[in-house]
Parts: structure tokens; sequence; C-alpha cells
């Protein structure tokens, strides 16, 4: 429909806000429940972030983006990439290593290590692609596995290669990239790499609407008989997408590496549980690029501001899981209400429009 | 039971899905112990009014009496409960599940879903001449098979009213035949049969009455004794019957396809297609004709590259395409109608100026290097709209929208475009309206005039004949025969089709 | 009364009916357990003494092993000295930057303590302590990730392999198989020290003695909270014919004591961090044969004196034999007999005549 | 939909022909694993210890899978077992802790995990919501709520933690049978050549085994009797298979993909009540560890079908408690995996499948050097064992696999013909 279109857009906007009702309801339902106080709860999370909190919200924001691009990119063409964190994690791993042994320098080991990010990612997404196309293995069930998989590997490879000091292990220590600090030194701040997330906003807007493969990509989303029948190869273009995923993937945690972490280290430095996020806001975004810009933010606000909860109230910050998984869930069910209703709704256009009521199709 | 007893009554049948009216003013009767024909084209309501007789739908106007009682039927239970069973175009059978776990599915109170129902099935395969063995898993069985079990499914149920859609449609004469005998014993056993389909010689054949469709509705009725397969055609098109006109022939020296000795065989080593050979010049158009599921979809395939043939070669023009991907074929010259638009044509949730894309993704005016031409493709897709009056609110209308008809005539456009050197059309104008085929046969005809090379594969006999410089039959994946259509007849055709005569 | 609404509610929550369970439950719970206000010291303590954050790492005040343990130190110091506090815990997989801003949270309400529990504090803690100079900090377990010494940091460490010597000394001497087991949470240079403590003090004793070695996990941090891991792993090392396992796996540690209990009478498991005795179940109490104590509670409490007093401790501690920071347990008996054996190993390496190794 | 591609083989004449063969393969993997046991002189490989263990790793795998198959068997793929289950972990303790009796508390885990269950029916049937993206919120909800309420909850309860609840009574055990107990323990201890790993298998299943292990391998036999021998069942698969066709028989397609979405719940839970109670006896937070994915992929391993499935859970199980028991031991499997992948290779170029057999010669000769060029396989390794084992599975055995056909496609009333 036309994009000025004021139903569509009321209709556009219908299922983010049945979904935002229902998870708001659900979080003061299960508060009141075990006896806390929802007024507590919503007047700390709806407080304005202080500075520092505004800070790790656009950094955050900004990893959770990444992690969703990655998501949506096999999203849209019907594969489920449940990999995402063991494609990071692993992928987080070797940049960092690769940073530490400093081959280069300055800005050269910086680039080189995120191309490494990437390229590791999407060779380990590969193989669920490649399982996929050659041995019809469903992806969902391979890159589980694959996650369990990457996780011992890092495990090993930082036991056995890393830096072993005090009780902790991680990789050699590298040089940060500034960043830029909106506030005081001590509130911190926003990494460079956020642009990451930019890029990868803006490359997946781009790709998806203005080139040939992302009209491939859409296409065999939406009908894998119809895409292989206008020539799309569906077994390059599943090894493809899941490479272009795994790939993205491999990015979502560098802002953090050369922000702020200076090295990878399991329970320390290293972020995990990103992937299953990405998934998350990929889906209550819709796999769309603002959409999903709105579900990170949203995300990351919820996760960020519910540090606060433990001094000001007595709600458990475990309570945002919930408002989470109640707002993708609701969403989708929303959409897909929206999505019954428009097909009505258009169908019924057409017929007015052409006044054709009377034509027969059975 | 005497003739004169009426098993099913329709009064006024209406049904309308979001705007569209598929049924009003519905009229039928059904005389018990009679074989009664349905007919109409595809798109005249017959299927949408026999899911409401069967309860899957529930009609918006009218009534139903069955044996003389108004019944309401919500659902097929309802259905089953008044002695009314169905058989279903495409067969609703689960092919993992055995012959006996299909037949008592849904009947289990009956006769259990043991030995008792095993012996039940023995009894009624054995009372028709099914022939059913009740543990063999249904994925094993021929499609012959497979609607003897769903008649069988129908008579387990202790059905008296039995429809059957389009029965014909995938049988060989043979098993026509075999169809036709169970259907006079039925009939015989004091059962009513209704009898669906488009296929006038096959109605005439079987049918004690008959009931012509048109848009939604019964517009009369016929006697088959007295009435000819012309009047019947007229009734259902609801004027003269438009034919397409055979011209002179515009056929070149130039050779734009040839397949050598193609063979194709599916994964367990049977062969769909065996040593097929054919050529098609610049401004021919090459018929195939043939009963469905003899490897017309599987030949097409093969040679829009969504298929790799295990032998023979395919040359378009003096290149040797045989291992080229679809992609290649398409920005080759190749336009492809496919025979299921929706499962090859459409992409249903995406606007028109998208589906313009489809399948030329890498041609002008849609992509400009790997950058796909947005306005390009839209301004194309107007003037397809308009060229092929295809009847749409909008070029950002999603296909699914529109009717039939007017997503074919999309599909011919985009095909059309960009000068193709071969048009492989299937089934270009199944489930479209009168109007719409006749503009679809003028398209064809004059890319043709212009030296395009046709494959056309049609059900339709008339539209083979009339617009085919040559026809071949196809039989079990083999080409057997080559006629000439400016001779040729249907009944010719016909008995080529089913190896009555190999010419 | 707090805890009946909290349990009808959850039970209307998650659409309950079964009548049986809500009965049985409201019957007479009411005075039965006590209130949660008085578990918790920072929900009460209003006094005008030094205000103390602490920020347990994931696991949290609950888990009954270093968490708690901190928080009983916490408890008294804030008792003692008439303060109040406030808590913050980890989750799992929290960015680095929840840890900083759970601690300038706590700086920011006023807290002049404060002290991380965890290892993974230690970056968090050197990049807020510059920020607060007046603000005195101290890290469980914790190391200066660089070379700038921070002025107002304190690094709590303990020689958990001395405390593991001392445990597996009481292990070879009450083995009756002469086979002894160990399972550790995850295979990290954390938990190999306690491995190679307990080892040696066996060996020490008995040089033929077999001790098996299990770890739930090899990097992957779940294997501290894997009750069912610990368990099928110490049941695999009674199985083979030990009959003391020692465990050093955190919350899986539950799951060891379980395995001790299901192998039977002569079976014992020694437990990790604080007296496990303590908070066990009465089964399992039976078969808990002594604890290998690591006092975060010590060390929680004297870091905060030492801001009480004025003279706030910085640099590192080492809390172990000698200062009483490590040591084990000898709640329930059951190795009162052997008592001067132990404690002859103790004098040892206290005195340096015994140098416990650090990994095995 | 493309979450498993269908790949339309109907290799029936292989599988009918591995039915009939079914116990000639089980008692095949016995004899391979005692030949290995002999040949490495490990005899832990199958002690009753390790059976026991083997056994209680399984249960919740089972379970699990379990759930998987009542789903999938109508129809809806369940992504969502493994936050089902968690919540089940949950219920159990719950429910145990305010009840006293360890069967109120698998009832209640077996509650929530329905009401994780519903939740996935209601996005699914009622709203056609694609299921894995749907399992996925699932699985999101039911870690979440599960932390909230322990928090809640546990915090003040005796043995209790805002991340556990620990001291709670189990179900009984069942000691010993007196008569087959102790003659099979003592024929396992002769480490006779296949004897002996029988014995260790019927020792196993009859001393100190939890009444509960023994009531889930009864649900697997009854779920199977259910599913293939009653009408009820054959209602419930011909809408996984076909639900249009069940449509027009006059099967209530929805009512019958609600029952089994919830019982696929309710099975979910009791696994994760099986791990609080029996595995663990307590519960902690999170401590299901993606045993619900392994479960859905050991259902998969046993193509939708019970016996299937219980071999799949058993060589998770197996292999997961042998990791935690015997690192040792897990070097030996690198032989018994060699000398399988060695047999299958034989077969094949007995069929004269040479692409195939090449494909299974590589990886068994490749096992077969590393175990015999090293003493022990790197601890990291065999924590990977049971997701390798996955992959390799599914690498070599999707095309022979065939799931329901009309699995994890949506179905709206009224679709038919």
């Amino acid at each position: 429909m036309k994009s000025f279109n004021p139903r569509a857009i009321g209709l556009a906007l219908l299922g983010p806000a049945i979904a935002i009702v229902a998870s708001v309801l659900v979080t003061t339902l299960v508060i009141a429940a075990v006896g806390s106080s929802p007024g507590d709860f919503w007047s700390t999370m709806f407080d304005f972030p202080k500075p520092r909190s505004r800070v790790d919200i656009v950094n955050q924001t900004a990893m959770i983006y990444t992690a969703a691009v990655a998501a949506a990119i096999g999203f849209r063409m019907g594969l489920f990439n449940i990999g995402l964190e063991g494609q990071y994690t692993l992928a987080s791993y070797a940049a960092a290593a690769f940073a530490g042994g400093a081959y280069l320098s300055g800005f050269a080991n910086v680039f080189v290590s995120l191309l490494i990010a990437v390229a590791v990612g999407a060779a380990w997404s590969a193989i669920a692609g490649i399982l996929k196309t050659t041995r019809g293995v469903s992806e969902v069930i391979s890159t589980i596995m694959l996650n369990s998989i990457a996780i011992t590997l890092v495990g090993y490879l930082l036991n056995k290669y890393g830096v072993h000091e005090g009780n902790t292990v991680h990789t050699t220590r590298i040089d940060l990239v500034s960043g830029w600090t909106p506030f005081e030194n001590r509130d911190g701040e926003i990494w460079t790499l956020v642009i990451i997330a930019v890029l990868a906003g803006v490359g997946f807007w781009v790709l998806l609407n203005k080139t040939r493969f992302g009209f491939d990509l859409r296409a065999s989303g939406q009908s894998e008989t119809v895409a292989k029948a206008s020539g799309v190869n569906p077994h390059r273009m599943i090894i493809t997408a899941m490479a272009l995923s795994g790939g993205v993937a491999g990015l979502i945690w560098m802002p953090a590496l050369f922000g702020k972490a200076t090295n990878f280290g399991l329970g320390t430095t290293f972020q995990a549980g990103l992937g299953f996020l990405g998934i998350a806001v990929a889906l209550l975004g819709r796999n769309r690029p603002i959409g999903m810009l709105f579900g990170a933010l949203l995300f990351a606000y919820l996760s960020v501001k519910s540090n606060d909860l433990t001094f000001a109230t007595d709600v458990s910050p475990s309570i945002v899981q919930i408002t989470q998984g109640v707002a993708v869930l609701a969403v989708v069910v929303a959409y897909e209400v929206v999505r019954r209703w428009r097909a009505r709704l258009e169908q019924r256009v057409v017929a007015q429009e052409l006044g054709t009521a009377t034509e027969a199709t059975a | 039971m005497t003739q004169e007893s009426v098993a099913v009554e329709l009064r006024g049948i209406g049904k309308r899905f979001p705007g569209v009216i598929a049924n009003h003013d519905v009229d039928l009767t059904i005389r018990a112990g009679t074989v009664h024909a349905l007919i109409g084209e595809n798109g005249a309501g017959k299927s949408t009014l026999m899911k409401i007789l069967y309860g899957v739908q529930k009609p918006d106007d009218g009534t139903i009496a069955i044996n003389g009682r108004e019944v309401a039927l919500r659902t097929p239970t309802d259905a089953i409960a008044n002695g009314v069973g169905m058989v279903f175009q495409h067969f609703m059978l689960a092919d993992n599940l055995t012959v006996l776990e299909n037949m008592v599915l849904g009947a289990e109170k009956l006769h259990g879903i043991g030995d008792r129902a095993r012996a039940e099935i023995r009894r009624i395969s054995d009372a028709f001449g099914f022939g059913l063995q009740p543990d063999v898993l249904v994925e094993k069985l021929g499609v012959a098979d497979r609607q003897r079990l769903e008649i069988a499914k129908v008579l387990y149920r202790g059905a008296c009213i039995i429809i059957l859609d389009e029965p014909t449609a995938v049988l060989v004469p043979q098993e026509v035949d075999a169809l036709f005998a169970n259907l006079r014993e039925l009939r015989n056993a004091g059962n009513a049969v209704l009898f669906i389909s488009h296929k006038l010689d096959e109605v005439l054949a079987i049918a004690d009455d008959i009931t012509v469709m048109r848009r939604g509705t019964t517009v009369g009725t016929a006697d088959p004794h007295t009435t000819t397969k012309r009047e019947l055609a007229e009734l259902m098109v609801g004027s003269e019957l438009p034919s397409p006109e055979t011209e002179e022939s515009t056929v070149t020296d130039t050779v734009e396809l040839t397949l050598a000795n193609v063979t194709l065989a599916d994964e367990f080593g049977r062969n769909l297609l065996t040593d097929v050979s054919l050529s098609i010049h610049r401004g021919e158009i090459l018929g195939i004709a043939g009963v469905e599921g003899n490897g017309q979809a599987e030949l097409v395939e093969t040679i829009m590259g969504m298929r790799i043939p295990g032998g023979g070669t395919i040359h378009l023009g003096t290149e040797d395409v045989t291992h080229w991907h679809t992609r290649k074929l398409r920005e080759a010259g190749i336009g492809y109608i496919p025979e299921d638009r929706h499962r090859h044509g459409l992409l249903l949730d995406a606007p028109l100026w998208e589906n313009r894309i489809l399948g030329h993704q890498t041609q002008a005016p849609n992509a400009k290097g790997p950058w796909i031409n947005r306005s390009g493709a839209r301004k194309d897709t107007q003037r397809i709209v308009a060229e092929y009056d295809v009847r749409a609110p909008g070029i950002d209308t999603p296909a699914r929208a529109l009717s039939g008809g007017n997503q074919q005539k999309l599909i011919v456009g985009r095909e059309m475009s960009g000068d193709p050197v071969l048009l492989i059309a299937s089934h270009p104008t199944r489930g479209v309206d009168v109007g719409a085929q006749a503009a679809i046969w003028d398209h064809i005809k004059r890319a043709r005039r212009a030296g395009l090379a046709v494959l056309l594969i049609s059900a339709d006999l008339d539209e083979l004949i009339g617009l085919s410089d040559t026809i071949q039959v196809i039989l079990r994946g083999r080409l057997v025969g080559t006629f000439d259509p400016a001779s040729v007849t249907p009944q010719d055709l016909g008995a080529a089709m089913t190896g009555g005569q190999a010419a | 009364m707090r805890r009946l609404t909290k349990l009808s509610a959850v039970a209307a929550v998650a659409a309950l009916a079964l009548a049986g369970c809500g009965s049985s439950d409201s019957g007479g719970s009411d005075g039965g357990s006590k209130p949660a206000a008085s578990k918790d010291v920072c929900k009460t303590a209003k006094g005008d003494g030094p205000k103390i954050g602490l920020a347990y790492d994931v696991g949290g005040r609950g888990d009954q092993s270093f968490n708690d343990s901190a928080y009983v130190g916490l408890k008294k110091a804030v008792e003692e000295f008439k303060g109040s506090c406030v808590e913050g815990e980890a989750s799992d997989g929290e960015p680095e930057s929840a840890r900083e801003d759970r601690l300038r949270n706590m700086a920011d309400s006023g807290a002049t303590a404060i002290i991380g529990v965890g290892f993974a504090y230690s970056d968090s803690v050197n990049a807020v302590a510059p920020d607060y100079p007046k603000v005195n900090f101290a890290i469980v377990d914790g190391f200066d990730p660089d070379t700038k010494p921070n002025a107002n940091v304190a690094y709590l460490t303990f020689a958990a392999n001395e405390g593991s010597y001392l445990v597996g000394v009481a292990a070879a001497e009450k083995t009756k198989t002469g086979q002894i087991g160990f399972v550790g949470g995850v295979h990290n240079d954390l938990i190999k020290g306690f491995e190679a403590g307990y080892v040696a003090g066996a060996k020490a004793v008995k040089p033929d003695i077999k001790v098996d070695i299990a770890y739930i996990q090899e990097s992957d941090l779940k294997g501290f909270g894997d009750p069912a891991g610990g368990k099928a792993a110490a049941t695999g090392e009674f199985d083979k014919g030990a009959d003391i396992v020692y465990h050093a796996s955190g919350a899986s540690g539950s799951g060891v004591f379980d395995a001790a209990v299901e192998a039977g009478d002569g079976k014992w498991a020694i437990g990790v961090d604080s007296d496990q005795y303590l908070t066990a179940t009465t089964a399992q109490k039976a078969h808990i044969l002594t604890s290998a104590l690591k006092r975060v509670d010590v060390a929680t409490y004297d870091f905060i004196k030492t801001v009480n007093d004025g003279k706030p401790a910085t640099s590192y501690t080492t809390y172990d034999l000698k200062n009483d920071g490590v040591g084990y347990a000898t709640s329930g008996g059951f190795i009162d007999d052997i008592k001067s054996d132990i404690d002859g190993y103790k004098a040892k390496i206290v005195s340096g005549e015994i140098k416990v190794p650090t990994k095995p | 939909m493309t979450t498993t591609t269908t790949t339309p083989s109907p290799v029936s004449r292989v599988r009918n022909a591995a039915r009939a063969n079914w116990l000639f393969i089980a008692l095949g993997a016995v004899a391979a694993v005692s030949l290995v046991r002999i040949l490495t002189d490990t005899n832990d490989l199958t002690s009753v210890g390790t059976i026991r263990a083997a056994i209680i790793a399984t249960c919740p795998i089972l379970m699990a899978g379990l759930g998987g198959l009542w789903a999938e068997r109508a129809g809806v793929v369940n992504i969502g077992l493994e936050g089902q289950m968690v919540l089940g972990t949950w219920g159990a303790a719950f429910f145990t802790y305010h009840s006293g009796s360890p069967w109120v508390g698998i009832l209640g885990a077996a509650l929530l995990g329905m009401i994780g269950g519903l939740l996935h029916a209601i996005a699914t049937v009622t709203f056609g919501v694609d299921h894995i993206v749907s399992g996925v919120a699932i699985n999101l909800i039911g870690v979440g709520a599960t932390t909230y309420l322990a928090e809640a909850t546990f915090t003040d309860l005796e043995g209790g933690g805002p991340r556990q609840l620990i001291g709670l009574p189990t179900p009984t055990t069942i000691d010993r049978i007196p008569g087959i107990s102790g003659p099979a323990a003592d024929l396992a201890d002769k480490h006779w050549f296949f004897i002996s790993d029988v014995a260790s298998f019927v020792a196993a299943l009859t001393t100190k085994i939890s009444l509960l292990s023994l009531v889930i391998f009864a649900l697997v036999v009854a779920s199977g009797w259910i599913l293939w021998k009653t009408s009820f069942g054959l209602r419930l698969r011909s809408c996984g298979e076909n639900p249009q066709a069940a449509e027009t028989l006059g099967v209530n397609v929805y009512l019958y993909k609600y029952v089994a979405v919830l019982i696929s719940g309710a099975m979910a839970g009791i696994g994760g009540g099986f791990l609080a109670l029996v595995a663990s006896s307590g519960f902690s937070t999170n401590q299901t560890n993606g045993r619900g994915y392994i479960g859905l992929a050991a259902m998969i391993f046993g193509n939708w079908r019970p016996g299937g499935l219980l071999a799949g859970a058993l060589t998770f199980g197996y292999t997961d408690s042998l990791r935690l028991r015997d690192t040792h031991a897990v070097h030996s499997l690198l032989l018994l995996v060699a000398v399988a992948l060695i047999a299958i290779t034989v077969l094949r170029i007995v069929r004269k499948q040479i692409a195939g057999a090449v494909a299974m010669a590589v990886p068994g000769a490749a096992l077969l050097v590393w175990f015999l060029s090293t003493d022990s396989v790197p601890r990291d390794f065999t924590s990977m064992t049971p997701y390798v084992t996955t992959l390799f599975v599914l690498a070599l055995g999707t095309q022979r696999l065939r799931m329901p056909a009309a699995d994890g496609r949506p179905y709206r009333k009224g679709s038919a013909g």
C-alpha cells in the first residue's frame, strides 16, 4: 500500500502497540502477583536514565542491533540462524586473539581484526548452510549444536593460548580505540565502532531493497519454489545468506572489544547472550531495519535500567526477561492478526475499486 | 429406491468471500441412483459449491435438503453423518499412513482401527474390485489406487451421496474406464454420484443428468441423451465458443531450441523423461499434448534448468545449455509461463512491480548492474498493466489481491517483455476468463509472427490445435507421436495421448 | 503473612487450581518461617556508621557459597559498626558496563566501602576507583589488571590451595578404600589450585593414594550451576571406589552431597568455601566430612573494619592459613579424632616447612 | 517455513527392514561396545554405575524428546521445549516443597510445562505464528519467569535461595529387586564378553533406580502405544501428516493440535521435574542447560519415533555421563565410533555405494588413527561429544529421516480442497 496511506500506517503501528500493551500488562501482573509494587517498578524504569546509563544504552543498542541484523538476514529468506551465539563467540575470540598478537599496528590492526571476525563468523555459520544444502540438515538443529561446540572450542583455545592472569584467562590486552565522550569522562564513552551497527543497518536496508541479491533473498524467503523458478540458485543462496548472517554476527561484540574490553575473557570481559537477544529483537522488529532499531533500543534500555531496580525497589531485575519474552511473543501474534485483517482489507479494496464483486473465483 | 427419489436438493445457495461472490442463487437437484454431472469452466464456482455440500464451508444463503430433509452442514462431520462423502480433486490422503489408517481416520467408531476395520476394507474392496491392501503405505500407491482408496473411504463411512471433484484429470483412459465402471456399480447400488468435470466427452459418457454452472451460479440443465458437446460448451461459456484461429505458418529455418535424447530420472532411478528429442524453430509453436502427469512438468523444468537431465543435450540456438542454471537460461532469453502460477510464478504478498522483476532480476529495465532499478521496473509494470489489461488498482497492490486471470495476464506480460527468443508456456490460459484467454492467445500469436519460438503445453486440445504449428504427444515420459494441427482431430490426439494408437 | 500472599498470588498467576497444594501450604506456615525482612540486613540497617556496598557475583546472596559468605561478613560489620549497606547482584551475560554501573551506583548512593565479590569485578573496579578517590574498594579474588597501582583498592586473595591441602589430609586419613575423589566445577586456574592443594595434602599422608579427578565443565561457567552434573561426576567416583569426594564446584556441590547420600553409609563429601554442613539438608549433614573454608566473610569484615578504623586496606592482602583466612570446618564432629594431625600439617604450612603447590 | 528440509525420500524399504532388525541392531550395538570394552580394557564403559548414570542423564532428554514427538506428530514444531522444561524445574520444586510429595511436584512440573505448551499452542495453532518464532519467545519467557519466580518464592524457604531450593523429598527409589539385581550385578562384574554388558543393563534397571525413571520409560512405551495403536493417536498423527485431509474426515484439527502441544509441554515439564528431583535433587536456576534442545535433536535422530528417540536419548545420556565419570572411557569411544563407521563403509562397499563408502571411510580412518596415536582425548573435546555426535548423525542420516509431512506448516481451518 502507498506509504502515506494513514490506514496502512495505523495498521503497521497496531502490532507494536498491542505488543507493548501486552508486555506492560503481563509484567505488571507478575510483579503484583508476587507482592511487589508495580508502581515502584515502573517509576524506576521510566525514570530518565543517568548520563552514564545513556551512554551504556547507546553502546548496548549498537551491539544488540548488529546481532538483530545478523539474525534478520537469515530470517528474511526463511533461514533460522539460531547459531549467532556461537558464531560471534568464536569470531570475537579470533579477532581478539589476532588483535592481541599485534602483528599490525594502529588502524590496520583494528581493520584486519574486524575482517577476521567477519571471516570466522561467516565460516562457522556456513557449516550449517553447507550441511543444509548437501545433507538436508535443518539449520535450526545444526546451529544449536554448533553453538555448544563453539563455546567449548573457544574455552579450549583460550585455556591453551590465552594469558593466565590472576584467576582469569584472556587474550592479550590491546590498545583501545578512543570513542566519543558526550558527558563527563567518568560517564564513559560511546565507542567508535558503534558505527558498525549503523553500517550494518544501512547496509542491510540497501542490500534488501536496492540490490538484486536482496531481491533474490526476499523472494527465497517468500516462496522457495517461486524463487527457484525465477532463477535463484537455492543452494548457493542458502550458503551465502548463512555466511552473510554469520559474518555480521562476527562483528557483534567488536565495538566493546575495541571500545572498552581490551581482551576476550569468558565470564569476565566477553558479553555472552547477545546472539539470543539479537534473535529476539529481529523478531520484535519484524526483520525491518527501523523496527529492529526500536527493538534494540527497547531491549538495551530495559537491561541497562534494570540495574537500578536493586537499589530502588524489591523487584528483581530478572523480571525484565519476562517483559522481553512477552513483547516478542505478543508482537508476532499481533502482527499475524494484523496481517490477516490487512489481507482481507486489501482484497476488499481491490474488489471495490474494480467493481468486480460478481467475479467468481473458486 | 426409486429413480424419482431426490437425494440432494440445493436451493438458492450463495457464498461470498471477501470481495468475491463465489456462488449465488445456485439450485441443484440430484436424484438418488443416478450419476449427476456438474460442469463448468474453471472458476465457475463448482469447487466452492462442493465444499459447501461437504460442510467444509458454510453457505451465506440458501438451503440444503438431503433425502427430503433440510440440514445444516457446518462441518464435514455433519455431511458425513448425513451420508455425504467427497473425493477431492487433490487427494486427501496422508502418505505416511497406511491404507487402513487413512481409511478409518475420523470413522474409528464404525469398525475400530484393527482387524474388524481390516475385514471391512477387504469387503468393500472386493465388492467393487478396488484391490486395496490395508497395510500398505499410501505413498506406495499409484494415482488410480489412491482414487479408489478415496472412493472406498467414502463408502466405508456409509455415504450414499458421493461427490467426485474432477476425478479423471489425473487418470489415463484405461483408468477412466475402470473408474466409470466403479461409478456405474455405485449408481446401481442406489447411491447418488455427483461428478464434477469440464471434460464433456466423459460427462456425456457417464452422466444421467447434467447441470451447468457459470460465473458462480447454475445456468441450466441438460439431458445427456439429447444434448451435444457444442451445446454444452456454449452453455458453459455463455456465448459462442471462442477458438483460436489457425494462422498461416511463420515457421523459419532457424532452429531455436533442440532437445536430443534428453533423459531424466527421479531419485529412485525411475525415468520421468526418456529419450526426448524435439526441436522448435523461430516463429514456430510446438504444442505438447498429453494426459497430465506424463512428464510435461518435468520436461518444462528440465528445459528451464530447474532439473538437470541425466542424459542427452539441450541446445538454445547453437549454444549447449544442458547444464545451465535457470538464471542463465532466462538471461539468454527464455520466457516462462509456469503451470502453477502460485508455486512458480508470483510472490503473492509482493506488490505487482516487484513481481514484474521476478524472473528477470538481472535484466533491464529491472536492474542496473547489481542494483535493482526500482523506477525502471515500476514504469515497465505500468506498461504491462496497460498493454495486457491487468485489472488492478495500482502497481503497489499485492499480487494476492488479483483474480486468477489478472495474475496470469501479468505473468504473460512479464514473460513477453524484453523480446524473448523462446517462450515456454505451460497451460497459459488455465483458470482464466474467456476474455483474458483470447487476449493471451493474441499475444502469443503476435510474438510468433515476430519470430518467437514457443513450446506450448496445454490440456485444452482445441487450444493446442488452434495455436500450434506442430503437435507432439507425450506419454509416460516419451514423445510418442507428431501431428499436423491442420489435419488432426481431438479424437486422434486423445487416442495417441492414451497410448491407443501411436502415430 | 507476606510469604502467604506471595504464594497464593503466584499460584493465581500460574492459573493453578490444584486445591490440594494451596490448602496444605496455608495450613500453618504463617508463623513457621522467618519473615523475609529480618534476613536482609540492608533492608533494616539504618545506622550512621559506614555505608557499605556489596556487589555480588552471579548467583548472588543465597548461593550458599562465597556470595553468602561475603554477606555474613557484611552483616557482622554492619551490625557491629552500626552502619548501613546496599547490595547488587550480577546477572548472567551482563556487560562490563553493568558491573561498573553497579559500583558507581553504590558510590553515588554514599557508600564509603565497596566490595566486589569475584574476580570478574577486577576490571570494573579498576575503571571506577580513580573516579571516587574517597571511596575504598575491595575485590574478592581480585587482581590489578594494569601496572598503574590504585590507591584506594584492596585485592583480597585466598590461598585456597592451603585449605584444600588440609581437607586432602583429612580425606587421606579417613579413607578406607585408599581412593578419594575431586569434583571441580570448571577446569580453570582458580579451581586447579583447589585440586593441586587437595592432591598434595592427600599424598602427604598416603603417597600411594589414588585420587580421581573430574570436572563438570572445561570452560563453560555453567559448571558452577549444574548440580546434576556434580552428582553424576561424584557418583562416578564413588562407583569406582572412592569413599570421599571433595568438591570445588559452587552450586553444583549440592549434587555432590546428594551423591554421597545415595552412595550410602561410609561415603563422604567435603564442602568448600563456607562451612557447608551448616546449610546442608539433614540427610546431607551425615555425609559432610568437613569443608575447606575460604573465609570471604573474614576478609569482608576485615576490610570494612580497616575502613571504619580510618586506615583502609589497599593493595594485595592474601588470606591464608597464617591469618586464618582459609581453613577447614569441624562441624558435625566427624574429624575430631584427626584434628591434631591436620593441625600438625597446618603448622608446617604456616611455618613454611610445607609449600603447597598452586598447580596440579 | 524451511525449518527442516523436506527430503522426499521414501526409503521405507530400508526403514521396514530396519524395523524388522531393530532388536538385531540393538544387540549388535551392545556387542560392539562390549568388544571395545574388552579391547581397550575399559570396564567402566558398561559398568552398572555408568549405565545407571546414563539412565539418569537420559531421562530428562528423553522427556524433552517425547514432548517434541507429541507436538511434531501433530504438525507443530516445538522448539520451546527448553522453556517448558525450565518451567517444569520450578514447578517441581514449588509443588514438592509445599505439598511434601515429589509426585505432586511432578504433576506441578507437568502443569507448568503445560502452561508453556498452551502459550505455544495459542500462538501457533490459533494465530498461525511461525513455530520457531513462537518457540524462541517461549524459551525467553520460560527462563525469565523461572528466574523471577524462584527469586520471589524460594528465597526465604528452608534450603532455598534466590537461585535454588534443595533438600526436597525425592520420588521413591527401588533399591533392588530380589532374585534379579544380585545375580545380574554378579554377572556384570565378571566382565565377560556381551553377557556381562547385558547383565549390567539388567542390574542398572533393577537396582537403586528411581521409580520416576521407570515411569518415564513407561511413558515412552505408552506414547508409542497411544500414538500408533489408538484412534486418538491416529487422529493426532493425521494432523501432522495432512491436516486438510483430517479436516475433511471430520477431525477437529485445532483441538488435536492443542491437545498434542499441551501434552508436549507437560512431557517437557516432567523432564524438568526429573532434573530437579532425581538427577540433582534440588532446583537451581537454568539447570536444564540446553537439554530441551538436545531432546529435540534426539527426536530427530530417532526419526520421529519413540524407539528411535529412546536410542537417541540414550546415546546422548551415555556420552554425557561417560564424559563426567571417566575421561579415559571417552577415548575408547573413539574406537567404537571408528569401528561403527568402518562397518558402515564395508556395508556400503557391498552395496556398491562407493561415494557413500568414502564419506564414511575417511572419518572412520581418521578416528582410528586418532585413537591409536593418543592416550586420551582433550577434556574439552569430551564435552563436545554429544553435539558433534548429533551433527554427524544428522549429516549422515538425514536422507533416511522422515518427519511428519505437514510438520511446522501453519494450518488454517477451511483450507481443505
